[in-house]
């Protein structure tokens, strides 16, 4: 049975590395008919061009410098704000998950806070923390840490009644239970959140970087936008697209090792 | 030991108004004590035991154990709950550990005392196994051990053993009494075998149905130690299970068909 | 979305949508003070102005059609057709940059001229920007390499004022009102003012010319009468700052535009208003320098330097007729 | 009418190996035949239902009904779980109504349905009561209900009635006949209880401690209709009761003390 | 107990908002006496100066016409992103949770298009969709789909295997799973998502207005910006701020009445 199991499993990863390899090939395909012979690829740019971007930028680095430097810069100011955003909101959300006073005064903060535009905040962070790393790892957090809040607050609040009970019952305190209930009760929520926080944070420096910077990948976008050169913006984007998927494995496989006790889909169970 | 006065336990009912689910309940047991409660269907035994476990505040009335009113979760309580309460997250053993490590054992420790426990539910080979891999009355065993590790000195059970076979559950029957004959324990024990009640128990209390009072209470005068097989075959056994039968048949007749219009 | 670029968004001709690339900027106030005046109106015309803070979109949006024209910096133009895009300035507002260079008052003891830039931090408003391609003109002219010093992008306004004020510019390049802001509370000094004829050609030694409205090539060539209609009106306004003070053309602004201090708006409009040039025409050999700057720092534009045709990035055809009276 | 043919159920257990849960079952269920299912506790009889009903594959053999080997969910199937499975966001009524709404009746007759159904589990006038505001043994008694409206052809219950007080469950069991006797509906019924078995089955089957295979099988030749109470004081019954007994016994005590070891 | 019982939320309530308003009168207090004494009101303006801005707008108007036209010109733009954003997140979450194949698949492109900066995807938006309303729901739409689409799809992984075999059983097709169990199970993660949602569509109508607009509160703060005007920028966020919690506050009441069934808190329940 192990064995059969395992080449079904593998059948399986072809046929979905096919089926995504196959759309990806499609749409750079149909980009590239279109942006030939259809749309303006003044605006649209082509795949060709943007392959040619990379390439530049990979080989001969940009006009900031080595694109290595750039990735460098946004890669650290998305890493810290995401780290001090999820953190933030993790433990502020189980609080306020778990005690219903302090939530009830502090929600309708938390959510107006939640409301100030980003863009905004942006460029007030530049002016308290200056041009520096700071402002940018602000923006990356403010951006991170409500998207974990409303998960997290409202996972410690779906805690099984039963399960804390009963560990009351076995004797365990008010940190105990944090710890061995409501934490991997709400696991689940705080990581369906962090697979989107990565794109926040790097988005949150790209907006930091967008306000003001000399370096980083939102600056050489911008910089793309300010020359009309589309094949840059896109270029940029593949950048930190392929960024976001690298962080979104290494968060996959810290999720499967976190919830490794959770039942495996059954092969018969309803697909719809 | 532990002693409730004049409780009253109300509801949130399904169509906004309150339902009763306990009546001016009074009853006592004192240390050492094993008290079987039975009673018909959704009449109030769980609610009575949330009660004493100070996880639910009583409408009116008091609950006090050892002369103190309960405001927390009482020290030394035991509670094993009427439905699964087992961390899903938590293999077997880790799941037995979890009072130990609680209560300040180190690691070791408590895996070395529950993977005891776990032999003695008979669980032995199913240390590693999570929840879900687990058939009912397994994971049923998991929450005795669980309990029973802490050595409580309140034991309040909501029908432990529905989950098992016959044989089974005799094994687990004769354990608790092992164990519990060495200590001052006291012991409320909810079920709905009455053969259970008796062979286990000092005393067996019959709830009224729902909303719940005491109906009555019968003692038990049957030797210890016993052997929970045999001491069902003995004639004072048949004499005290008719005798109660009957109370408890009065009640659960009243139940059929009531409704819960005049409840509340 | 293969909108047709060469007219603009359907409807009425006399509809007409423009973008200003920052419409607070006094660099672009004859756009709003045009409409203020009722020049539009009178000239028959119907003009929505738009407003494009975030930076070069605002291009992007002509050359997708949907607008029939913005007011913004005549670098664009040639920008763009090296790009293959015909844009054309059909009202130059002025020939002069209208930027200044600040230094901060902290590094305005080392930095005296642009031959002190090597190794300092100096702001831009965004990358790509006349101000990046002006600074780094500013620096090579007097021997520093670009790579000599670091470019920040500092945007505008109060991000700009907070890095000045903070050291994380030694020095940059921006607009009124900024510059009035920064001069006003002593936190900055003005080392070459470009927003004077004099001033322009002592720092690069030419003209250079900036704020102007510009369109598509084709809808000019469909749309005379309205072109016309619009060049008249802005070259009214021109007259009309010419002749006027600058308390007379801040009250004839929206109020808010002084946000909340008027003094500091009037002394913006005061040293700004000079580098309008008020008969809203290209002098040639200003184009020429604009070319001279870009080929040498545009990316796309140093490639392309021979083939750009400067006669089609402006035309002062519909200037010429709109002179008032 | 149900056919289980060497069939062999293997889980992945909790040490990444595998576990058997069945092996080499054969097993076959008429139709209107009503069926028993002991055994000890962990050895496989819910893994046996979940196989019937189509939710699980087996590893290996065949499942089929009718003839037909079960792919998806067989038609006219009813099946209660032995955990709770009601849903929890639904009234009452409104979970006893979700069989007919589903398939295909009116919201309004569906109700109707339901309401007649909480009415013959005894759930009188807990309708609007959320499934959260019932004890242990009225959720069951909903899930009965959810099973029962829908009128199956073929029946799996896994400890039905294990919740109950004696006099309720009486009362379900007696009205189970009462439904069953009508129909040629197949059911099998998984029970802890002995007599409860007896008392109902045409054929009670005893499984072997896990992996579980068919140990033995027992006709129970007692008249039809019977009253489930008096049916248990007939000697016959106490005959049948003792054979099984001892079969029974067997299994259980090998169960004592195995680990998982060797299961797989 | 039911008098005794109201009283008692009644007293907590007072409770609650004294402790709301008391944190407000701080926090304004110390703004008004810093910006006064300490810090530069260039930057950070002070509540004073913020009202009287807010009663200006509201009385005399803005430069852009009556603050009631931008605000319903924005509340249109991010009601539009959005309804369209959270159903179209809904939909695509709850499928692709419930059918392994499909995410596996697609998941990598969603995360992937998750990871493009916003700012840059709205010029972009300006591009295809024009200067309209539709590029500010379109970014509003691209905003509230990633909160909400996560969350929808990891709710949908969550239902409880039983209650869909227990469906199943009871004769409910695929459909009528999706409808009466997946939907309802996920819902508590689709509210929490939506709780976010609000404010990121509002965000992204800012945003859009950043773009290119000709009305609307973004651009009024844009204005502000532009013109040093501080307190014009903090009134345009505390006008946007009180949209989002009065959207709050419709949201929970919908909550509150689509999560009815569902056991109120005790009040002996850990508080931590
Ligand atoms: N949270 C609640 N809200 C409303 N009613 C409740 C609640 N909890 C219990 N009840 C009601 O209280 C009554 C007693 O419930 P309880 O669980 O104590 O019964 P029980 O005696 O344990 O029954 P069983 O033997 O079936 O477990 C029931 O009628 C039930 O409907
Ligand atoms: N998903 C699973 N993964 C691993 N093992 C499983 C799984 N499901 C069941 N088992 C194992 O299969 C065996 C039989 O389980 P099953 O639930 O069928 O027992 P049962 O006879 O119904 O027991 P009970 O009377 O306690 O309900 C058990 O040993 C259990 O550990
Ligand atoms: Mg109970
Ligand atoms: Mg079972």
């Amino acid at each position: 049975m192990v064995r059969s199991a395992e080449a079904a499993r593998r059948r399986r990863r072809v046929k979905v590395w096919g089926t995504r390899l196959a759309l990806v090939v499609v749409w750079l395909v149909s980009w590239e008919l279109t942006a030939t012979y259809l749309i303006d690829p003044f605006f649209y740019s082509k795949p060709s061009a943007v392959g040619v971007r990379l390439v530049e930028w990979f080989t001969a680095g940009t006009s900031q410098g080595s694109i290595w430097e750039q990735i460098l810069v946004t890669l650290q100011e998305s890493v810290s704000g995401f780290a001090v955003g999820s953190l933030a909101g993790i433990v502020l959300g189980i609080l306020l998950g778990r005690s219903p006073v302090l939530s009830d005064i502090c929600a309708p903060f938390i959510k107006a806070a939640n409301a100030v535009p980003r863009i905004v905040l942006a460029s007030l962070f530049v002016i308290w923390f200056g041009l520096g790393l700071t402002s940018k790892i602000a923006t990356a957090f403010i951006l991170v840490f409500f998207a974990v809040f409303f998960n997290a607050f409202q996972g410690a609040r779906e805690v099984d009644r039963n399960l804390i009970d009963n560990a009351r019952i076995l004797g365990a305190n008010r940190l105990q239970i944090l710890g061995t209930i409501v934490v991997p009760s709400a696991m689940s929520w705080i990581l369906a959140s962090l697979h989107a926080a990565f794109g926040f944070a790097l988005i949150g420096a790209v907006v930091g970087e967008f306000t003001g910077a000399d370096k980083g990948l939102g600056l050489l976008i911008n910089r793309a936008q300010g020359t009309y050169d589309a094949a840059g913006i896109y270029a940029g984007m593949i950048v930190i697209t392929v960024i976001a998927l690298a962080a979104e494995w290494l968060l996959t496989a810290l999720e499967d090792r976190l919830l490794k006790w959770r039942p495996a889909m059954s092969k018969t169970e309803i697909q719809i | 030991m532990i002693e409730l006065r004049n409780v009253t336990k109300r509801f949130p009912s399904g169509s906004g108004g309150v339902h009763t689910a306990l009546r001016d309940l009074t009853m006592a047991v004192g240390r050492g004590e094993f008290v079987a409660v039975v009673g018909p269907t959704g009449c109030g035994k769980s609610t009575a035991l949330s009660l004493v476990s100070g996880l639910e505040p009583p409408s009116m009335g008091t609950v006090s154990i050892g002369g103190e009113p309960v405001t927390g979760i009482p020290d030394g309580i035991g509670y094993m709950f009427q439905s699964d309460a087992v961390m899903p997250w938590r293999s077997v053993v880790d799941n037995v550990a979890a009072g130990p490590r609680y209560r300040g054992a180190t690691r070791s420790a408590a895996r070395a005392e529950a993977r005891e426990w776990v032999q003695r539910v008979g669980l032995g080979g199913f240390e590693g196994y999570y929840p879900h891999q687990l058939s009912g009355g397994m994971r049923k065993r998991v929450a005795l051990a669980q309990t029973l590790v802490n050595a409580p000195s309140i034991l309040l059970m909501d029908e432990p053993f529905s989950a098992l076979d016959v044989q089974t559950r005799g094994l687990m029957q004769d354990e608790l009494l092992r164990l519990w004959s060495g200590t001052e324990a006291a012991v409320i024990f909810v079920t709905h075998d009455l053969e259970e009640a008796i062979a286990l128990a000092d005393r067996v209390v019959v709830m009224t149905t729902g909303p719940a009072t005491v109906k009555a209470s019968f003692e038990v005068a049957l030797e210890r130690p016993r052997d929970v097989e045999e001491v069902r075959m003995t004639p004072e056994f048949l004499a005290i299970y008719r005798e109660i039968w009957q109370s408890l048949k009065e009640e659960v007749e009243k139940t059929r068909g009531r409704g819960v219009g005049r409840v509340a | 979305s293969c909108r047709s670029t060469a007219s603009g968004p359907a409807g009425d001709p006399n509809d007409i949508k423009l973008e200003v690339g920052g419409i607070d900027k006094v660099i672009y106030l004859p756009a709003k003070l045009t409409e203020q005046l009722g020049f539009f109106k009178e000239q028959g015309l119907n003009v929505t102005l738009l407003d494009e803070p975030a930076g070069a979109s605002a291009e992007n949006q002509l050359v997708a059609g949907e607008v029939h024209g913005v007011v913004g910096f005549y670098d664009h133009t040639i920008d763009l057709q090296s790009k293959g895009k015909c844009i054309t300035s059909v009202v130059q507002l002025a020939d002069v940059p209208g930027e200044v260079e600040v230094v901060g008052s902290k590094a305005a003891g080392e930095i005296k001229s642009p031959a002190d830039f090597r190794g300092k931090k100096l702001g831009f408003t965004s990358p790509g920007s006349s101000t990046d391609f002006l600074t780094q003109y500013l620096a090579t002219k007097s021997g520093v390499g670009t790579q000599e010093y670091t470019g920040v992008k500092a945007g505008a306004g109060q991000t700009f004022i907070a890095a000045i004020d903070n050291g994380g510019i030694d020095a940059g390049m921006t607009t009124d009102p900024t510059v009035a802001k920064l001069v006003d509370s002593g936190k900055a000094k003005v080392l070459l003012d470009m927003r004077t004829e004099e001033g322009t050609n002592a720092a690069l030694g030419g003209l250079y010319p900036s704020s102007s409205l510009y369109m598509d090539c084709a809808y000019v060539e469909q749309h005379e009468e309205q072109v016309q209609k619009l060049a008249n009106a802005f070259v009214k306004t021109l007259d009309f700052i010419q002749k006027h003070s600058a308390e007379e053309i801040a009250a004839a602004m929206p109020p808010d535009f002084a946000g909340g201090n008027r003094d500091l708006y009037l002394k913006a409009i005061n040293d700004t208003k000079g580098m309008f040039n008020g008969t809203g025409k290209m002098r040639p050999e200003g184009a020429k320098n604009v070319l001279e700057v870009l080929a040498r720092f545009h990316p796309t534009v140093k490639d392309k330097h021979d083939q750009i045709d400067l006669s089609k990035t402006y035309t002062t055809k519909f200037a010429d007729k709109a002179q008032p009276r």
